[in-house]
C-alpha cells in the first residue's frame, strides 16, 4: 500500500510494544456484530488505472475552456496566470493546516494579511476576515452579524431580488430556525422600495451590484438607500462580484456597512462550482460581531513583525453556544490564490480584465438588439444583461450546444418564472470579437421556431 | 529573515500579468461609475513568485514532516489526486451548464455518493456541505425540519458530550436549538446516567463523536443510540473521527442516524492551510429527504443510464451554492478508488496501531488519563510534570517546533487538562514514530533540568513566540494601518 | 498564591465586588477574577441606562482566550461607566479595585449588598475554591 | 347516503349536514366546543362510517400498491399502516390514503376519503389492469367508527379481550374481538389525540357503538361530531382533502412528502412529476399561521403581502386549546418561513397575521 509505510515486521515490533497480540485486538471496543463489515467498492486501482478511469469520466464533459462560453450567473470563466497555480501547487501552502502554531505557519498567515488588506482595499471597506466558504454563505454570515449587531432584538432581514438567488437560498436555509422576518424579494423592487420596507425592526437590506441580471446599482442610489437603511439603525450588506470592482465605485465608499460577494473570479478555476472562496469585508466598528478567522498584525519576543489570528474570543472553540458563528476555518488556499491573482494584474490589470468585460458584453448586446424576435433589457449593466429570446432558453441552449458546440447562458425562468425566455448573457475577457460573432450569427439561427 | 508585505516590495508601473489588448469596439463607461484609484501591489511576476516562493519556507506542512495535530487527521496526500482535480474536464466546467454537458462530472459525483454512503452505512448522501462545521448545521438543521415534519416542534434541545468539538454547541444555538452538556463518565464514555436523566420529548438528538476527542471508542455505543431513539430522539455523529472506522464498522448500522464526513481528514484531500474542505453528509432513510439539494439521481432510460439533479422532497434548501467543493470530490474519489475496500480498513488499522504504538511508548513520561484503554487514532497526555511546576501543555508544544515536529493540539479537549492530543495517522513510518518519541522524551528530562529551554522556546522557528495580547488590543488587521 | 482583598467593599461568590457609595454603587471585578481571566484585552460595557439585574450576566470580559461574562451583584440602573476601559482595558488587570473598576449604577434594591460577602468572608470562600 | 348509524344521530339529537353527499351529525346537544375540548382531556367517539374500506387481495397486491400509491409498501411490516397518497400523472393529489398490511401481504386495505370513494375505486380498477388483485368494497359489510383521546385506551381495554392494547404502537393493526365481535383494530386517528379507527361489522354496530359509549360513560366519553373533528384536525394540522390538498396540489407544496412518499424502492404513478416539482423551486407552499389581533380566517380568503396577494386561505379557526385564532394556506415560497408576516384580507380588512411552525398543538399524551 504506497501511502502506507508500516511492513509486517515493523506491524510485529509496534504490536509487542503496545502488548496485544493483533492488530484486530486493538478494535475490541467495536461491537463484535458490527466490527470489520464488508464494503461493496471497487477494487484499488493502481495510480495509471485510477487516472485512465477519471480521464475517461473528464472526457464525458463539454470543458468551458474549449468551447465559447456566454454563461456566468455567479461563476465565471475568467484567465488565471500561470504564477496562481504555481504557488497553490507549492505544498508547504497546500498541505499545512489552519495556522494554529503562528511560529511556524507565518507563511499562511502574511499571505491572508495580504489577502484581508487586498480585499479591504478593492472594496472600500476597512477590514476584511480569511474568507468563508464561498460568496452564498458569506452572504448569509453578513445577515448573522447584522443580527448580532441589533443584540438578536431585530428581527426582519430585507433581501433584493436582483441578490444572486442561490445566495438569497442560503440566507433562508442558515436562518430557518430564528423565526425571522425575510421578505423583498418575493418582486423585482426599486431601491427606494427596499428603503421604504426597511424599519426600525430591521437588521439589515441585503442588494447586490451589479445584481444577478447584470445591473449596476449607481453609487449616488446606493448611498441613498444607505442613508435610509442606517436612518433606521439597520445595516447595508451588499453583494458584488470583485472583478467588476476593478473599475466600479466600491461599495465601502457609497456606505455599505458589509460587502461579501464570490471570490472565484480572482483566479479561482470554475471547477464545476468549488472550491470557491466567500470574500467577507466590513466597517472596523463591528469587528466584534464578525464572523470568520482574521490575521492580526503584532512582534514577537524578539520585536520582530509577526502574524496571528486574533479576536478568536469570537469564535466556537472559545464561546462555544455563543459565538458569533460554528466556522473553524477558512478557504484559505483559495484566499492566497486570490492574493496572487490581484497581485498578478495589479491595479492596471485587474481594471483592464473588467474593462474588457464592460466592452465585450456591450458589443455583443448591440449587435444581439439588431437580431429580430431578440431583445435586450435596457439597463445599465456590466457584463452580463437579460436577453430576450424568441423560444424558451432551454431550446434554444440545446440547438446552441448542438449545432454550434456553444455554451449558452443562464435561463432566468428557472428562478424568475416570470421572466419566460430570458436567457442571461455573460462575456468576460475570454469571449474573442469572433466567439461573440459566432455566437449572436448561431443566435439567429437558434431563434426559428 | 522576515518576508517585506508584498506592499511594501510595491513600485509603480510595474506588472506581473499581461491583458490582451481589446479586440471589439469600445464603448465608454460612465465616469459617475468609476472608482478613483485601487491600491494593489504592483510587482513584476518574478518578484511576485519570489514573495510567495519566501513565505512558503516559513510554512511547516505535511510533506515538511510529522503533523500529530489531534482531530485533524493530517496524513499524506497523495499526489494523484491533485493531476485528477486539475484535468480541463473537472476544472473547466461551469457549475450551471447543462447536465446533458457534464454526465462524466455527475457520473462522478454520483459514484461518491454510492461509496461514502457504503463506507459509513448511510441510505443518502449530500455532498453539498463544504467543511465539518457546514456538515454539522446541515445535520442538525435536517434532525430540526425531521421532527418539526413529523409534528414534534417542542424537540428542540440537543445534548451534547462534554467532550464534544465546540463547534458542536455553536451549531446547534446557529440552528435556533439549545444546548444540553452531557459529562463523561470515568472512562471517557458518555455517562449513560446523565443521559438518561435528560432524555424526554423535547430532545431533538445528542450529537455524538466517536471515537470521542478523547481518541476512544464508546464502549455503550449501542445503548446510548438505543436510549436517544427509545425517547424519539436521534443521533448525529461528528465524523471528524473517522479515520479510525474506515473498514471497522459503519456508523450508519449503529443506530447513527446522520453524519458528516470530513473528506479532508479521512479521504486525504490537502488542508490547504485552513481550506477548502468538504463535509459531505450521510443520512439514514428516514432523514434521506431532508438533505440539502440538488443530489445527482440515476436514472434509467431505454437500458443506458443518465444523471440528472434531484432536490430531496423536504429538502431543509441549500447548505452553498452550487454543488459543493467539486474540486476536493474529484479527489476524494480518486483516493477511494486507489485503495479500494483493503486499502481503507488497512487506513484504519494502521492509524489506530500508530496511535497505539506512540501512547505505549510515551506513557511513561507524560500522564495519559484513560492510558488505561486501547485508543483509537488519537489519545490525549498531559504537558505537565509534577518535577517542572512552571512547565504548561504550550512549553512542550512550542519545543516540540525546535526538536523538527509539529506539536500536537493544545488545550483540547478541554475536559482534560494541560492537554495535547496526538494523532500520529497511518501514513508516518516507525522511524518517524520513534524520533517523535525521543523529542517528546527529550523535552519531558529539559522540562526538568532545564526549563528555560521550553520556556523560551521555539528558537529555531522564523519568528519568536508571538505577542497575542498586543494583537488583540492594537487590533490591525490590514496593512498601512497605523 | 496571595489575592489581594479590598477591604472596604462587599463581594460575590463570581468574584465581583461593590463599593457602596450612598444611593449609588460602584463595580468591579476581583483580584483572584482578574489574574485568573489573564490580560483583558476589551471590556464590553452596558450603555448608560441599561438595568441591571443581581445574578444576572450583565457584561463580557475578553482576554486572548477567554471571554468571561461579568454578573451583576446588585440590581440598578447604569448611571456611569469606566470610559478609560476603551483605550486601557489592561486597567482591570492593573488596577482591579481602582482604575480598573467597571460600572458605577443607582441601586433600586440598596438592601440586596448586605447579602453579599465581606472581605473576611470572601478570603474564606477564595479557599474553598 | 347514510351510514349505518345514521339512525342512531337522528335518535339523539344530532344536528345533521351534508357532507360529500353523506347526512353526518355535526354536532351533538353537547355543542362542537365541548365535544373538542373532551376529546384533548378524555375521550370522543366518531361515527366515520362514510370513510371508504377498499380490500386489495390476491398475489400482485404487492405490486399493483407499488404502482398504484405513494409509499413503500415493502416497508410496511405485517400488522401495521402506513399514510399514503394517489396521485394523478401529473403529482396531484387524487386522495390522501391510509394502507392496512393485515397479516398477510396477499390482503391489504385502504381506507380513503368518503367523498373519493367513487373516484378512487373507478380509477385503482382502471391500473389494476395485469395484476392478479381483487378490489372489494367492504363499505356494505363493515363499520368504521373512531374512539379518540388520551382515555380512550383505558375505555376499549376492557372491551377486546386479552389483546393488550398497552403492547400496541402508533399505526398498529390486530384482528380482534370488540364486546364478542371480530374487528379489525388501529392505533391511528385524525384528531392528533391517541386513540383507534374501529372496524367492526356492519351487523349489530349500533349495539356496539352503544356499548362504547357505555364502557366509556364513567370516563366522561361522549360521541362527537363532524365539526369538533374538524377543529381537532385542524390543531394538529391535519391535512383534509378539498382544503389542503386536492388534484391540483402536490404533496411536496404541502409538506407530507415525508408522510406519504417514498421515491426510492417503487415506480409508482406521479413520481416522475414529483421529482420535476422538488427540482424546480414549488410555485406554493403550505404554512400554518397565528392572527395577531384576532379575526377568523376562512377557506378561499386572500392573504397579501405589502399590498400584493401572496396566497390563499384553507383552513381557519378559533382554536379552543390554544385560545388563537389559527389558519393554513398556501403562499410563495420566498414567503413560507416561520416568522414571515402576512396579512388576511378579512371582509376588505387586512388583519395582521405571522407564519408559524405546524402543527399548532402536540398531544402530551402521546408518551
Amino acid at each position: 500500500m504506497s501511502f502506507i509505510p508500516n511492513t509486517p515486521e515493523d506491524r510485529a515490533r509496534m504490536l509487542a510494544a503496545i502488548g496485544v497480540p493483533s492488530v484486530a485486538d486493538l478494535f475490541t471496543d467495536v461491537p463484535a456484530e458490527h466490527r470489520f463489515p464488508s464494503l461493496d467498492l471497487p477494487a484499488p486501482a493502481a495510480e495509471q488505472d485510477a487516472l485512465r478511469e477519471l480521464d475517461a469520466l473528464a472526457a464525458r464533459n463539454t470543458e468551458c475552456a474549449h468551447a465559447p462560453c456566454f454563461l456566468g450567473a455567479g461563476a465565471y470563466h475568467h484567465f488565471i496566470p500561470s504564477v496562481v497555480d504555481f504557488v497553490l501547487s507549492r505544498s508547504e501552502f497546500s498541505t499545512a493546516y489552519t495556522p494554529y502554531q503562528p511560529e511556524i505557519s507565518q507563511g499562511t498567515l502574511q499571505a491572508i494579511f495580504e489577502y484581508q488588506s487586498m480585499i479591504a482595499r478593492l472594496t472600500g471597506m476597512e477590514v476584511s476576515n480569511a474568507s468563508h466558504y464561498d460568496g452564498a454563505t458569506a452572504a448569509a454570515e453578513a445577515v448573522v452579524m447584522a443580527l448580532n449587531v441589533a443584540q438578536r432584538q431585530r428581527r426582519r432581514v430585507v433581501l433584493s431580488a436582483g441578490v444572486h438567488p442561490q445566495y438569497r437560498a442560503v440566507v433562508r436555509t442558515y436562518l430557518q430556525g430564528m423565526g425571522l422576518d425575510l421578505c423583498g424579494d418575493e418582486t423585482d423592487r426599486s431601491l427606494e422600495d427596499l428603503g421604504g420596507l426597511c424599519d426600525d425592526s430591521t437588521a439589515c437590506v441585503v442588494v447586490q451590484s451589479p445584481d444577478f441580471f447584470g445591473r449596476i446599482v449607481p453609487p449616488d442610489s446606493l448611498a441613498r438607500l444607505a442613508q435610509s437603511v442606517h436612518a433606521c439603525g439597520a445595516l447595508l450588506v451588499v453583494a458584488a462580484n470583485p472583478v467588476p470592482l476593478g473599475v466600479l465605485v466600491p461599495p465601502g465608499e457609497a456606505g455599505a456597512d458589509v460587502v461579501v460577494g464570490e471570490g472565484q473570479g480572482l483566479g479561482i478555476a470554475p471547477s464545476f462550482g468549488g472550491p470557491y472562496l466567500g470574500y467577507f469585508a466590513f466597517r472596523r466598528e463591528n469587528v466584534r460581531k464578525s464572523s470568520g478567522r482574521i490575521a492580526g498584525e503584532t512582534v514577537d519576543r524578539a520585536g520582530t513583525r509577526g502574524y496571528v489570528f486574533t479576536l478568536s474570543t469570537r469564535e466556537q472553540h472559545i464561546r462555544r453556544e455563543k459565538a458569533t458563528s460554528n466556522i473553524c476555518t477558512n478557504q484559505s488556499l483559495l484566499a492566497l490564490g486570490a492574493a496572487v491573482y490581484m497581485t498578478c494584474l495589479g491595479p492596471r490589470g485587474l481594471r483592464r480584465v473588467a474593462e474588457l468585460c464592460w466592452h465585450k458584453a456591450h458589443y455583443a448586446a448591440a449587435r444581439i438588439a439588431s437580431i429580430p424576435g431578440y431583445a435586450v433589457e435596457e439597463c445599465e449593466f456590466f457584463h452580463e444583461f437579460a436577453m430576450k429570446c424568441p423560444v424558451p432558453v432551454d431550446v434554444a441552449n440545446k440547438r446552441l450546444h448542438e449545432r454550434f458546440g456553444i455554451i449558452g447562458g443562464y435561463n432566468l425562468a428557472a428562478d424568475y418564472p416570470d421572466r419566460k425566455n430570458t436567457m442571461l448573457v455573460c462575456c468576460t475577457e475570454m469571449n474573442s470579437r469572433a466567439e461573440i460573432d459566432f455566437f449572436t450569427d448561431a443566435l439567429k439561427e437558434v431563434g426559428r421556431a | 529573515m522576515p518576508e517585506p508585505l508584498i506592499f511594501e516590495k510595491s513600485r509603480p508601473g510595474r506588472e506581473g500579468a499581461t491583458v490582451p489588448a481589446c479586440d471589439v469596439p469600445e464603448t465608454a463607461i460612465p465616469p459617475a461609475l468609476c472608482r478613483s484609484r485601487l491600491d494593489l501591489p504592483e510587482l513584476a511576476e518574478g518578484d511576485i513568485v519570489r514573495h510567495y516562493v519566501r513565505l512558503s519556507h516559513m510554512n511547516y506542512s505535511v510533506d515538511t514532516g510529522l503533523y500529530p495535530l489531534g482531530s485533524c487527521t493530517m496524513k499524506y496526500n497523495p499526489k494523484v489526486n491533485e493531476v485528477a482535480a486539475r484535468m480541463a474536464g473537472f476544472s473547466q466546467l461551469h457549475p450551471l451548464q447543462d447536465p446533458a454537458t457534464v454526465q462524466g462530472a455527475l457520473e462522478l459525483l454520483h459514484r461518491l455518493q454510492g461509496m461514502i454512503g457504503e463506507i459509513g452505512g448511510f441510505e443518502a448522501v449530500s455532498l453539498q456541505p463544504s467543511a465539518g462545521a457546514h456538515g454539522e448545521l446541515t445535520g442538525i438543521l435536517v434532525m430540526r425540519a425531521y421532527h418539526l415534519s413529523r409534528g414534534e416542534p417542542q424537540r428542540t434541545r440537543i445534548l451534547v458530550p462534554d467532550s464534544a468539538h465546540g463547534t458542536n454547541p455553536a451549531t446547534t444555538s446557529m440552528a435556533g436549538l439549545e444546548v444540553i452538556e452531557i459529562p463523561s463518565d470515568s472512562r471517557g464514555n458518555v455517562d449513560l446516567i446523565e443521559l438518561r436523566a435528560h432524555l424526554d420529548d423535547r430532545v431533538a438528538g445528542l450529537m455524538l463523536t466517536n471515537p470521542n476527542t478523547l481518541g476512544l471508542f464508546d464502549e455503550h455505543l449501542l445503548e446510548v443510540t438505543r436510549l436517544v431513539h427509545d425517547a424519539g430522539g436521534l443521533v448525529y455523529g461528528d465524523g471528524a473521527n473517522f479515520n479510525a472506522l474506515l473498514g471497522v464498522a459503519k456508523p450508519g448500522q449503529m443506530g447513527i442516524d446522520i453524519m458528516h464526513f470530513n473528506l479532508h481528514k479521512t479521504f486525504s484531500t490537502p488542508h490547504g492551510g485552513g481550506g477548502p474542505g468538504s463535509g459531505a453528509v450521510g443520512a439514514s432513510a428516514e432523514l434521506a429527504e431532508f438533505l440539502p439539494g440538488p443530489v445527482v439521481a440515476r436514472v434509467e432510460e431505454a437500458g443506458n443510464a443518465r444523471y440528472e439533479w434531484r432536490v430531496p422532497l423536504q429538502s431543509i434548501g441549500r447548505m452553498k451554492s452550487f454543488h459543493g467543493n467539486f474540486g476536493v470530490l474529484v479527489r476524494a474519489y480518486t483516493y477511494i478508488r486507489m485503495l479500494g475496500p483493503e486499502g481503507l480498513r488497512a487506513v484504519a488499522e494502521n492509524a489506530v496501531l500508530n496511535a497505539n504504538y506512540l501512547q505505549a511508548r510515551l506513557k511513561d513520561v507524560y500522564p495519559i488519563p484513560h492510558g488505561d484503554r486501547t485508543c483509537m487514532h488519537e489519545f490525549v497526555a498531559q504537558g505537565s510534570f509534577s518535577a517542572a511546576p512552571g512547565i504548561r501543555a504550550l512549553d512542550v508544544s512550542k519545543r516540540l517546533i525546535d526538536l523538527g515536529f509539529h506539536p500536537p493540539t493544545n488545550y483540547f479537549p478541554l475536559i482534560v487538562h494541560e492537554a495535547l492530543m496526538i494523532e500520529p495517522t497511518e501514513t508516518e513510518s516507525i522511524e518517524t514514530l520513534d524520533s517523535f518519541v525521543q523529542a517528546m522524551r527529550t523535552i519531558a528530562r529539559e522540562a526538568v533540568e532545564s526549563p528555560e529551554l521550553l520556556r523560551d522556546a521555539p528558537h529555531s522557528s522564523p519568528v519568536k513566540r508571538l505577542d497575542e495580547v498586543k494583537a488583540a488590543k492594537e487590533l490591525k488587521v490590514t496593512a498601512g494601518e497605523t | 498564591m496571595e489575592y489581594r482583598v479590598d477591604e472596604k467593599v462587599r463581594y460575590a461568590k463570581t468574584h465581583e465586588w461593590v463599593r457602596i457609595e450612598g444611593a449609588e454603587a460602584v463595580i468591579g471585578i476581583s483580584d483572584h477574577a482578574q489574574d485568573k481571566l489573564s490580560d483583558v484585552v476589551f471590556v464590553e460595557l452596558p450603555a448608560v441606562g441599561a438595568t441591571l439585574v443581581a445574578g444576572n450576566s450583565c457584561m463580557v470580559i475578553e482576554s486572548v482566550k477567554a471571554a468571561e461574562e461579568v454578573f451583576a451583584p446588585v440590581t440598578g440602573i447604569v448611571t456611569g461607566r469606566n470610559e478609560k476601559l476603551d483605550k486601557n482595558p489592561e486597567l482591570v488587570n492593573k488596577d482591579p479595585f481602582g482604575e480598573g473598576w467597571l460600572l458605577r449604577v443607582k441601586l433600586s434594591k440598596p438592601a440586596e449588598a448586605e447579602g453579599l460577602m465581606d472581605p473576611g468572608a470572601y478570603r474564606k470562600f477564595m479557599e474553598t475554591v | 347516503m347514510e351510514t349505518k348509524l345514521h339512525g342512531w344521530h337522528v335518535a339523539n339529537a344530532a344536528r345533521m349536514v351534508d357532507f360529500g353527499g353523506w347526512d353526518m351529525p355535526v354536532q351533538y346537544a353537547t355543542g362542537p366546543r365541548e365535544e373538542h375540548v373532551r376529546v384533548r382531556e378524555a375521550a370522543g367517539l366518531f361515527d366515520i362510517d362514510h370513510m371508504g374500506r377498499l380490500s386489495i387481495t390476491g398475489p400482485g397486491a404487492v405490486d399493483f400498491l407499488q404502482r398504484v400509491q405513494t409509499w413503500d409498501v415493502t416497508r410496511i411490516a405485517p400488522g401495521r399502516a402506513h399514510y399514503s397518497m394517489l396521485l394523478n400523472e401529473s403529482g396531484g393529489v387524487m386522495d390522501d390514503i391510509f394502507v392496512y398490511h393485515r397479516n398477510d401481504p396477499r390482503a391489504w386495505l385502504l381506507v380513503v376519503n368518503a367523498s373519493n370513494t367513487r373516484k378512487d375505486t373507478a380509477w385503482l380498477k382502471e391500473n389494476a389492469a395485469g395484476y392478479e388483485v381483487t378490489i372489494r368494497d367492504l363499505g356494505a359489510d363493515t363499520c368504521l367508527v373512531a374512539l379518540q383521546g388520551p382515555e380512550a385506551k383505558a375505555i376499549l381495554q376492557p372491551l377486546v379481550g386479552d389483546t393488550d392494547l398497552s403492547t400496541l404502537g402508533f399505526h398498529h393493526v390486530v384482528e380482534c374481538s370488540v364486546s364478542g365481535s371480530p374487528s379489525t383494530l388501529c392505533t391511528s386517528g385524525y384528531t392528533g389525540e391517541p386513540g383507534y379507527e374501529i372496524l367492526l361489522p356492519a351487523k349489530g354496530c349500533e349495539t356496539l357503538w352503544n356499548g362504547l359509549l357505555k364502557a366509556g360513560e364513567s370516563r366522561r366519553l361522549i360521541p362527537c361530531g363532524l365539526g369538533a373533528r374538524d377543529s381537532l384536525r385542524a390543531e394538529a394540522c391535519l391535512p383534509l382533502y378539498g382544503n389542503e390538498i386536492d388534484e391540483e396540489t402536490d404533496p411536496v407544496s404541502a409538506g407530507l412528502a415525508r408522510a406519504a412518499v417514498r421515491l426510492e424502492g417503487h415506480d409508482f404513478i406521479g413520481r416522475k412529476a414529483l421529482a420535476a416539482i422538488a427540482l424546480s423551486h414549488a410555485r406554493r407552499l403550505l404554512v400554518g399561521f397565528e392572527m395577531r389581533d384576532g379575526g377568523v380566517p376562512r377557506h378561499g380568503y386572500t392573504i397579501v403581502r405589502d399590498g400584493r396577494t401572496v396566497g390563499k386561505v384553507t383552513t381557519g379557526l378559533f382554536s379552543p386549546t390554544t385560545g388563537k385564532y389559527l389558519g393554513m394556506g398556501y403562499v410563495e415560497p420566498l414567503l413560507a418561513a416561520p416568522g414571515n408576516e402576512i396579512e388576511i384580507v378579512i371582509r376588505d380588512a387586512r388583519k395582521p397575521a405571522r407564519i408559524v411552525e405546524r402543527p399548532f398543538y402536540t398531544s402530551p399524551h402521546w408518551r
